[in-house]
């Protein structure tokens, strides 16, 4: 026990994979085997991160649970873990949707062997880069999650998955290709890959650089940053990966996709990019802005003008992850002022409930996706009557990713609008006019969550799912169970946010 | 007194006679006799050297030893071998041995 | 009980009720309604203890019952939220518990609780009614309605959401509420979700109201931006109001002045002011207590009742010296609104249409009272107008219940059961019906001295002449000449006069669950009236102290001076009322179809053809916008076509590489070349491998003593 | 000019020239016995060094053993007694060429050398040169190595010679 209290953040971080291993020697048939040693093996982790929530002082400055081992001390790289405020919430949500992700995919019968192990791989390569300090070691973990995933849509994917899954994983390994030599570059330059060593020296940093001067540099770096992390968030233009990716991808994978692995890049935002470049965050802050605006209102527009329910809902993703980066752009422009602290606790939250609402849509599409064989809205109608507890569940879902208040999403999105707003009252007036473009976005994010929830529950039923073999049937009490504990949270947040927004503001106040 | 310079002069220049027979001679066995020439002359250097350094440091005269054992050695399979090839293709003239070209 | 604790419990019961049918009793209708009305009756009695004990403190307007806790960390410090109860609050929460609760009573009657499955019903469409035999022959009776649990869940979280709204003393969970309404009005219009048309409506009911809700939405983010709180009593002190007030913004307004504008926009949608009415008429499609639910005692009151809540900052830069740009547009919409709905209820023949254009111009009352800075006549209107027009959408719930009850009779589903001209006549089989209804039109119409609408809009025709608003006095005084004439048309067609169908003479009067609250409305549809008698009226003024102008008026730190008794404004609104109310009644005696009614003008019949405009100018251009410019074009073909032109230019760039460097530099001159270099350098040189032993022997030598020279010479020397 | 060096140059002279014989007569029985005089020569030079049992050993192994074996094989492979035709390739010029080249290059490198002029210190009195090699022969501090070595040599060189030589022809049952 003592052992594990001291590497509680490698424990949890390597459990999955380990139990991964062990997997490989449970024999290839019992796939009801695999589906609960996957099920069980992803609860250990879900389990110690609430012991490290439960014993994490937020009040407390920099990180906690902190472990350093050797790992490539030549270049000066160690794995360094840790957590704080934010990452923690991150590997909370990480580590509840796995176990529910998995649960969902209860109904797979094709290799479960292969398929659970890799989502057991994917647990750890996404824990990995949230609990990183250590740049070198964060790179590794951003790029490990990428190839269980690729091959989680590949293989278990839908009709269209060879070309999702190739974009996907090209478009995110080309847009990280800058973030490696950027990396390399303060590796080189500092002779570590520390995080908190080159934070604390690289904003500072002047010299020139063969020749360069460091402004020039640091505005390449920035970008280099910059776009590795808008290609995963998505920002716009770089997010038509994610509608493919997402619809094609088995429906857990679309469940982390869009629960966790998007937050990966608005997370490399927040704890990189911000602490690293406070300088070419405020400059380039307006074109983030409008990027993130663009986001959000296209975003809309998009899954507005969808018929496959899936990619509307993929594209709700873009929409919702928009407000994130804009909270995060205004907090760029100002930042140390209330109202960065605001969009930040906003974009942080956003992060998180966008992880739950989202997880929980994509997961609904696969239920009735999976009775149903199409995605296609025109061919639903009017199911409410046939399955009336999935449509409440739909509904209330719907609700959150729709921003409703008294549900989560309107928390985080409210203190996002508000931040920016007040950045643009009171420190840079532009801000104030994206706010108020991203507005239509917000409009239309009820347009098309309404859209979907017309064209599927409401309207005059479509005889064809009442009767004979296409009689659709209600969702089970294993669905129920998966939804439960989204559902729970998502207005748990939504009534009473302070237990979790109180973890995130610590956290924000002393970092930025 | 006779000066290391004549030793090593003579056994060189017995070396270049025996060198010349190897080159020049069309007998085989003419040619092992120049090699026995020059390996002559190695010897009388490996004396020479042997008595004008430390007398009592008996290398030159182990390794002269070595070198009769060597010459022996190389004349019964040379002459073997000569031998063989005489009886095969019925001459030792070594311009015409030449299987081995291209 | 601690006064603040009960406010805090007040919102609960309904969404616990809501809660509890969901989750668990959503399969017995009994269970459903007892405790869905029971939830109703918990917060009822819950909010008459608070209006009893808030009448009873002195000064309330000062100190007001409020409590908050903390509930958002923001940096430093915490956003709090709290209930509060003033003078304003306990009067709207009087009205809305009062309304709520008989509403949820009426569902029980209108919803046919106790009546049989219906033969054919499914969820998501009306109930068409069950075939029964009694006494050996079989005849049709209404069913009950399949849905019944669902919908007193929905209206439980409805009256949550309209609690919180009142109980809020701030402008977030203000929103909250107001959002949580405008979510179950949209479960509540979409309630048969089956039909189309209800589908639809629910869908533009949402939507239209976001519009609003998002410019609130900016409006809050504003105003907490600015002031750093939300909370009414914080901002609403005077150096904040000032400093907001000289605080420049933009489009030449003060920031005040903007921030009110951002919110009132809020209210435009919600409360369905033009140009965002057009949703109101539609949401007519849902059941009928939720027509009176949400377009007479709450939801749209809910716009007015923010309004009247951020009144200080609305008028925090008006000085006395002509209203501002932002009360100017209040004003404008307020009296426009007012005018335009009622012409358009001239001409409409659905019973539930003519009742929502005159609530729509109701409100248009109360903006534009609001826009003129009569605060207290504007929440006086809205609360009598909450009795009468509950009381009206009941009663023609009722009305087309009865309808219905005929329809089913006759077995003829053609009968439109709403539509106006297939009735007549039903006084004598709807008697109660009849009366209530005939009081709450009067009450609408301003009809003198007796109903509580004659004092209210009385006070805002007075108020709107005493400021020398005269531009809003006369629109207000034709709408309310239009009002008067369309009520009465309406009464006339209803209920005068002989039946004009085989449906209206088999009409039956209603049970007592939906006849109960029709009572209960009408009698505050006259007596409300009475709590707000202006104190220079002519002979009536004193009798009756005004109390409402002295209650509510203390909300705010400085009560207005109600204006100067005139007879000019009286005796407008008795010509206006009475003169609309005979016109009425003479032009529409004996019409006996829709072809003789004169006012069947195609440009108000089509309201002015809004829905064909928004229509045509926003909803196809949004939708083709989004499918073609962002969808088809941006993602599809610019933002896709760069990434997959990544794909020939990388294998143009890959063959490229391989036929003009790979083929010919690398395979043909180094990979091939250095091949056939050596062969032909092999060629060349195989001459010297001549097999002679001798020969191998001199080259080596030669190589031997130049490579050795070249050593020593170079090297050594 | 001392008697030794007179001794020295009169041996030198005659092994020299006995060894030119050697690589030029014709007849290769002649050049077989120009060898023994050659080998004799040398063994003479071991004798003026001190080296006595060089000496020694040289008249028994290669006068009396190699030098034999040679004219076995003169005769073994000889198709006419009076050796008829060149006895020297036509490349016989570039050898000697190379032969001359050798013998200066060497003359020249010895020439740079300082310790060419070095004299002999006289021979230690009682100093057993003969017994002193043989207990280094076979002393395990010495060289008993390479005189085993030697020995397997040996050994093989006459496995070798013998299965070389040995023709399957004629072997009769």
């Amino acid at each position: 026990m003592n052992f594990i209290s001291t590497h509680l953040l490698s424990t949890i971080l390597f459990f999955p994979a380990i139990a991964a291993l062990v997997m490989l020697f449970l024999p290839k048939e019992e796939t009801k085997l695999h589906k609960w040693y996957a099920l069980v093996a992803s609860l250990v982790p879900f389990g110690l991160s609430l012991v490290v929530w439960f014993n994490f002082d937020p009040s407390q400055p920099g990180y906690q649970f902190e472990e350093i081992h050797t790992w490539y001390a030549a270049i000066g790289s160690s794995l360094h873990l840790g957590v704080d405020g934010l990452s923690l919430s991150m590997v909370l949500l990480t580590t509840l949707l796995t176990p529910i992700a998995i649960l969902a995919s209860f109904s797979i019968n094709d290799r479960t062997k292969a398929y659970m192990i890799l989502f057991l791989f994917l647990e750890t390569g996404m824990l990995g880069v949230f609990m990183a300090l250590d740049l070198l070691i964060f790179f590794v973990f951003w790029e490990v999650g990428l190839v269980p995933m690729y091959f989680l849509i590949n293989q278990w994917g839908s009709a269209n998955r060879n070309y999702a899954s190739l974009k996907f994983m090209i478009y995110t390994m080309g847009g990280s290709l800058g973030l490696l030599l950027a990396v390399q570059l303060l590796g080189v330059l500092f002779k570590t890959y520390d995080l908190q060593v080159i934070t604390a020296q690289w904003s500072a940093y002047t010299a020139p650089i063969g020749g360069i001067p460091a402004a020039t540099f640091k505005a390449i770096a920035f970008w280099a940053f910059v776009i590795a992390f808008a290609v995963k968030v998505p920002l716009w233009p770089f997010h038509t990966w994610l509608p493919d990716a997402h619809t094609e991808a088995p429906t857990a994978g679309s469940m982390i996709l869009a629960g966790v692995l998007l937050k990966l890049g608005a997370y490399g935002f927040l704890r990189l990019i911000l602490p690293l470049y406070p300088a070419e965050a405020k400059y380039f802050a307006g074109a983030l802005a409008f990027l993130a605006v663009a986001a959000i209102v296209f975003g809309a527009f998009g899954s507005y003008a969808q018929t496959d329910f899936k990619r509307l809902v993929a594209y709700s993703s873009v929409n919702h992850m928009g407000f994130v980066v804009l909270g995060i752009a205004a907090a760029a422009f100002a930042a140390g002022t209330a109202d960065a602290r605001i969009a930040l606790n906003g974009a942080i939250l956003q992060m998180f409930n966008h992880g739950l609402s989202a997880a929980g849509m994509f997961f609904l599409v696969g239920v009735i996706y999976e009775r149903t064989h199409t995605r296609n809205l025109e061919e639903f109608g009017g199911l409410f009557p046939l399955v009336p507890v999935y449509g409440g569940i739909l509904i209330f879902t719907s609700m959150a990713s729709l921003g409703l208040p008294g549900l989560n999403g309107f928390i985080s999105e409210f203190l996002v609008v508000r931040g920016s707003f007040g950045v643009g009252v009171n420190s840079v007036p532009v801000m104030a006019i994206y706010t108020a473009v991203a507005m239509l976005g917000l409009l239309f994010t009820g347009a098309y969550i309404l859209k979907g929830i017309k064209k599927v529950l409401h309207g005059p039923m479509n005889e064809h799912w009442a009767h004979g073999e296409h009689k659709l049937t209600e969702i089970n009490a294993r669905e129920i169970i998966v939804m439960v504990p989204l559902m729970v949270l998502i207005l748990w947040i939504g009534l009473y946010p302070a237990w979790i927004l109180n973890v995130i503001n610590k956290a924000v106040v002393m970092l930025f | 007194m006779v000066p290391l310079s004549w030793y090593l002069v003579f056994a060189a220049a017995l070396f270049s006679i025996g060198m010349f027979g190897v080159l020049s001679r069309r007998n085989a066995v003419a040619i092992l006799l120049g090699i026995e020439l020059m390996l002559n002359s190695v010897n009388i250097n490996l004396a020479a050297f042997w008595r004008y350094g430390d007398v009592r440091l008996m290398a030159g005269q182990v390794f002269a030893i070595i070198v009769f054992a060597v010459a022996a050695a190389e004349v019964a399979v040379g002459l073997a071998l000569v031998i063989s090839v005489y009886r095969s293709r019925n001459t030792v003239i070594a311009d015409e041995i030449d299987l081995m070209k291209w | 009980m601690e006064t603040t604790t009960l406010i805090w419990l007040i919102p609960l019961p309904p969404v616990l009720a809501f809660f509890l049918i969901v989750l668990f009793t959503n399969k017995s209708k009994a269970l459903s309604h007892t405790i869905g009305v029971g939830a109703a009756a918990l917060s009822f009695i819950g909010s008459m203890v608070v209006f009893v004990r808030a009448l009873g403190v002195e000064h309330l307007g000062e100190h007001p019952f409020e409590s908050a806790i903390n509930w958002l960390p923001t940096g430093d410090t915490w956003f709090r939220i709290g209930v509060l109860i003033d003078p304003l609050g306990a009067a709207v929460l009087f009205f809305v518990a009062i309304t709520i609760f008989m509403i949820f009573l009426y569902s029980i009657g209108y919803h046919n609780y106790g009546q049989p499955a219906g033969d054919h019903d499914v969820k998501g469409l009306p109930p068409h009614g069950a075939t029964i035999e009694e006494h050996g022959h079989k005849h049709v009776v209404p069913s009950v309605e399949p849905m019944y649990s669902r919908f007193f869940a929905f209206l439980g979280l409805f009256a949550f959401g309209m609690y919180t709204l009142v109980v809020s003393d701030n402008l977030l969970t203000l929103f909250v509420g107001w959002e949580i309404m405008g979510l179950c009005s949209y479960l509540l219009i979409g309630f048969w979700y089956g039909k189309p048309s209800a589908r639809d409506a629910a869908v533009k009911a949402f939507m239209t109201t976001r519009i609003g809700d998002v410019f609130m939405l900016l409006g809050i983010a504003f105003l907490y931006s600015a002031t750093g709180t939300l909370t009414f009593r914080e901002i609403f002190t005077e150096e904040t109001l000032h400093r907001l007030a000289s605080t420049p913004a933009w489009f030449g307004m003060t920031a005040s002045g903007l921030i009110a504008l951002l919110l009132f926009i809020g209210t435009v949608g919600k409360s369905a002011q033009w140009p965002l009415h057009v949703w109101l008429p539609d949401a007519m499609e849902g059941p009928t207590p939720v027509s009176a639910m949400i377009h007479a005692a709450t939801m749209v009151s809910a716009g007015v009742y923010a309004v009247l809540r951020m009144f200080p900052l609305l008028t925090a830069d008006y000085g006395e010296h002509g209203l501002t740009v932002t009360m100017s547009i209040v004003a404008f919409i307020g009296a426009f609104t007012a005018l335009f709905a009622a012409t358009i209820a001239v001409a409409q023949n659905d019973i539930k249409r003519v009742l929502a254009y005159s609530t729509i111009s109701q409100l248009g009352y109360m903006i534009a009272a609001l826009g003129i800075g009569a605060y207290v006549a504007a929440a006086f209107h809205l609360i009598t107008h909450a009795f009468f027009k509950a009381l009206l959408f009941l009663g023609s719930g009722s009305v087309i219940h009865g309808m219905e009850h005929g329809v089913l009779h006759t077995g003829n589903h053609h009968v439109d059961p709403q539509d106006m001209y297939n009735m007549g006549g039903l006084r004598k089989k709807m008697p109660i019906t009849f009366w209530t209804f005939l009081i709450g039109g009067f009450a609408l119409s301003g009809f003198p001295l007796v109903t509580a609408g004659f004092w209210s809009k009385d006070e805002i025709l007075a108020d709107a002449f005493g400021h020398g608003h005269w531009a809003v006095f006369i629109t207000l005084a034709i709408a309310a000449f239009l009002t008067a004439f369309y009520t009465m048309r309406q009464i006339t067609l209803t209920f005068l006069g002989e039946p004009r169908t085989e449906e209206a003479r088999h009409a039956q009067e209603t049970p007592w669950t939906m006849t109960t609250p029709l009572i209960v409305l009408s009698f505050f549809a006259v007596t409300y009236g009475w709590v707000g008698i202006p104190e220079h009226f002519p002979l009536l003024g004193g009798l009756v102290p005004n109390w409402f102008h002295e209650f509510v008026g203390h909300t705010l730190p400085e009560v207005r001076e109600a204006p100067e008794f005139n007879w000019i404004p009286l005796l407008t609104s008795l010509v206006v009322a009475l003169g609309g109310l005979a016109l009425g009644y003479f032009t529409y005696r004996n019409v006996k179809s829709v072809s003789e009614d004169k006012f069947q003008i195609p440009l108000l019949k089509n309201k002015y053809y809004f829905d064909e405009a928004y229509n045509f100018l926003f909803v196809k251009p949004a939708y083709w916008f989004a499918e073609n410019v962002v969808y088809k074009f941006l993602d599809k073909r610019v933002i896709d076509g760069i990434l997959h032109a990544f794909g020939p230019s990388t294998q143009g760039f890959g063959s490229a590489l391989r036929n003009y460097v790979d083929l010919p530099i690398i395979n043909r001159l180094i990979g091939d070349g250095s091949a056939n270099a050596t062969y032909w350098f092999g060629g060349k040189l195989r001459v010297i491998q001549t097999g002679r032993i001798q020969q191998y022997l001199m080259l080596a030598l030669v190589t031997f003593i130049v490579i050795g020279a070249a050593l020593f010479f170079f090297v050594l020397a | 000019m001392t008697g030794e060096q007179i001794v020295f140059l009169v041996v030198a002279f005659v092994t020299l020239g006995s060894g030119f014989m050697v690589v030029t007569t014709r007849n290769l029985v002649h050049a077989a016995l120009w060898l023994v005089a050659a080998l004799f020569g040398v063994a003479v030079t071991y004798v003026t060094l001190n080296a006595n049992f060089l000496a020694v050993v040289q008249v028994v192994v290669y006068i009396g053993a190699i030098a034999i074996l040679f004219i076995f094989a003169v005769m073994l492979t000889r198709k006419d007694l009076r050796d008829q035709g060149p006895q020297m390739n036509k490349n016989w010029w570039f050898g000697a060429i190379l032969a001359a080249l050798t013998f200066g290059g060497l003359y020249f490198l010895l020439q740079g050398w300082e310790g060419m002029t070095k004299t002999a210190t006289s021979y230690p009195v009682s100093f057993d040169a003969i017994s002193e090699l043989g207990s280094v022969l076979v002393s395990p501090s010495g060289y008993v190595l390479p005189f085993e070595v030697a020995s397997v040599l040996l050994v093989a060189a006459l496995v070798g010679a013998v299965y070389v030589a040995f023709n399957p022809r004629d072997t009769r049952k």
